[in-house]
């Protein structure tokens, strides 16, 4: 397993490769690959997106992140898995986040790395500022957040 | 007894501080702190608590040395 | 859009980023990419597989995979789709398809990637035929085609 | 009429040939075609039929010049 918090640009898909190449080998088990890769659009809740700052909380988005790859690897027998994700300043076209499984079967990387990307919008803390032209904000929440029980 | 207390994004805005240690009576819990540290402020509808790293109920009752974040709902992805 | 049969061995990763480079350029309004990449694994129906041949119905197979990439762009809202896939000999760890889509929004890209897989596994004009141990065999339909309609 | 007719896969091994031009009957449907191409074989149970690379109805009446291609169930991906 990878999960990376990265302060610099990054290429998704080298990062990937190389992953694949350096630690899984030739796994010949793998017989499906899933890959979600998100990126920063120029255009967001109807403003025009200059550039944005991502900001985590270093150590427990490093756990969380952790514990939701192991949670797929279990519910859905995936070989391994990967997070790779940005912070600091990105501007559009930036890569933001790579969320990568392995598995036998194709039914499984594409539910686990769907569940990792769900469980990283909900709980993975991360904040996002976007500068517009009418200056900064915070950017809402997507997600919805039924479960209210961690607020004060 | 001694806490750590984290703030970040919009709360850390409000705060006007990212961080801060903390002398607190014992058996305080997240909320009841919450409210003490942001009596004289209008306060977000929405703000997440978590305690060493792992979210907790509003109710956790606080101990010496725990670590005690406040943040918005999360945007990450 | 592109659609391409393979007869040699080749690497999904750089075909990807060569396509969004090339013909995607930096399209600020992709927000997500979703891929899907299937192997041939060395195991299958509790044999050992040493290699397989893949062969397909030339004209009808892209034609195919052209309308199911069409329909996922109009169903998802997708700015564009992309599908590799393989023919002739290939060994175990060889790619065999890549599925990518680009969309602005991560639900729309995952919906379409997972959607152009499943009707490439249920209708694209493909046929596996593995070398095991004990000789050869035709691969069995993993897909569960309901629709008789076009059976003789 | 004149059709051609292609095999692929498991088919094409049972029919020991890939392709075949054929004068027939007009009107002759796939299913017609098959059965009098398969008269004296073992056929195996799901064949699939295509015509001019769509996939049609068993019943699919021929029209001079058609590609009609029989096949086993499909195994991409």
């Amino acid at each position: 397993m990878k999960i990376e918090i990265m302060n610099e640009k990054f290429d998704p898909w080298e990062a990937l490769v190389d992953y694949k190449k350096n630690v899984l080998l030739n796994d010949s088990r793998i017989g499906a690959t899933s890959v979600f890769v998100g990126t920063v659009r120029d255009f967001n809740d109807n403003e025009e997106v200059e550039n944005m700052e991502l900001e985590h909380y270093p150590g427990m988005t490093e756990k969380y992140l952790e514990d939701m790859v192991n949670s797929a690897i279990k519910k859905y027998n995936i070989i391994d898995g990967l997070v790779i994700h940005r912070v600091g300043l990105l501007e559009p076209t930036d890569p933001i986040v790579v969320v990568a499984t392995w598995s036998e079967h194709r039914e499984n990387a594409f539910n686990a790395t769907r569940d990792i990307m769900e469980a990283l919008k909900a709980q993975a803390p991360f904040w996002k500022k976007e500068s517009t032209n009418n200056g900064f904000r915070w950017v809402k929440p997507s997600v919805e957040q039924e479960d209210t029980a961690n607020e004060v | 007894m001694k806490i750590y207390v984290k703030y970040f994004a919009s709360v850390r805005d409000m705060m006007g501080k990212d961080s801060e240690d903390l002398e607190i009576e014992s058996s305080t819990s997240a909320n009841e702190l919450w409210k003490s540290l942001t009596v004289d402020k209008k306060t977000p509808v929405r703000v997440l608590v978590a305690v060493n790293h792992e979210y907790v109920d509003k109710n956790f009752n606080l101990k010496d040395g725990d670590e005690i974040a406040f943040f918005p709902p999360v945007t990450g992805g």
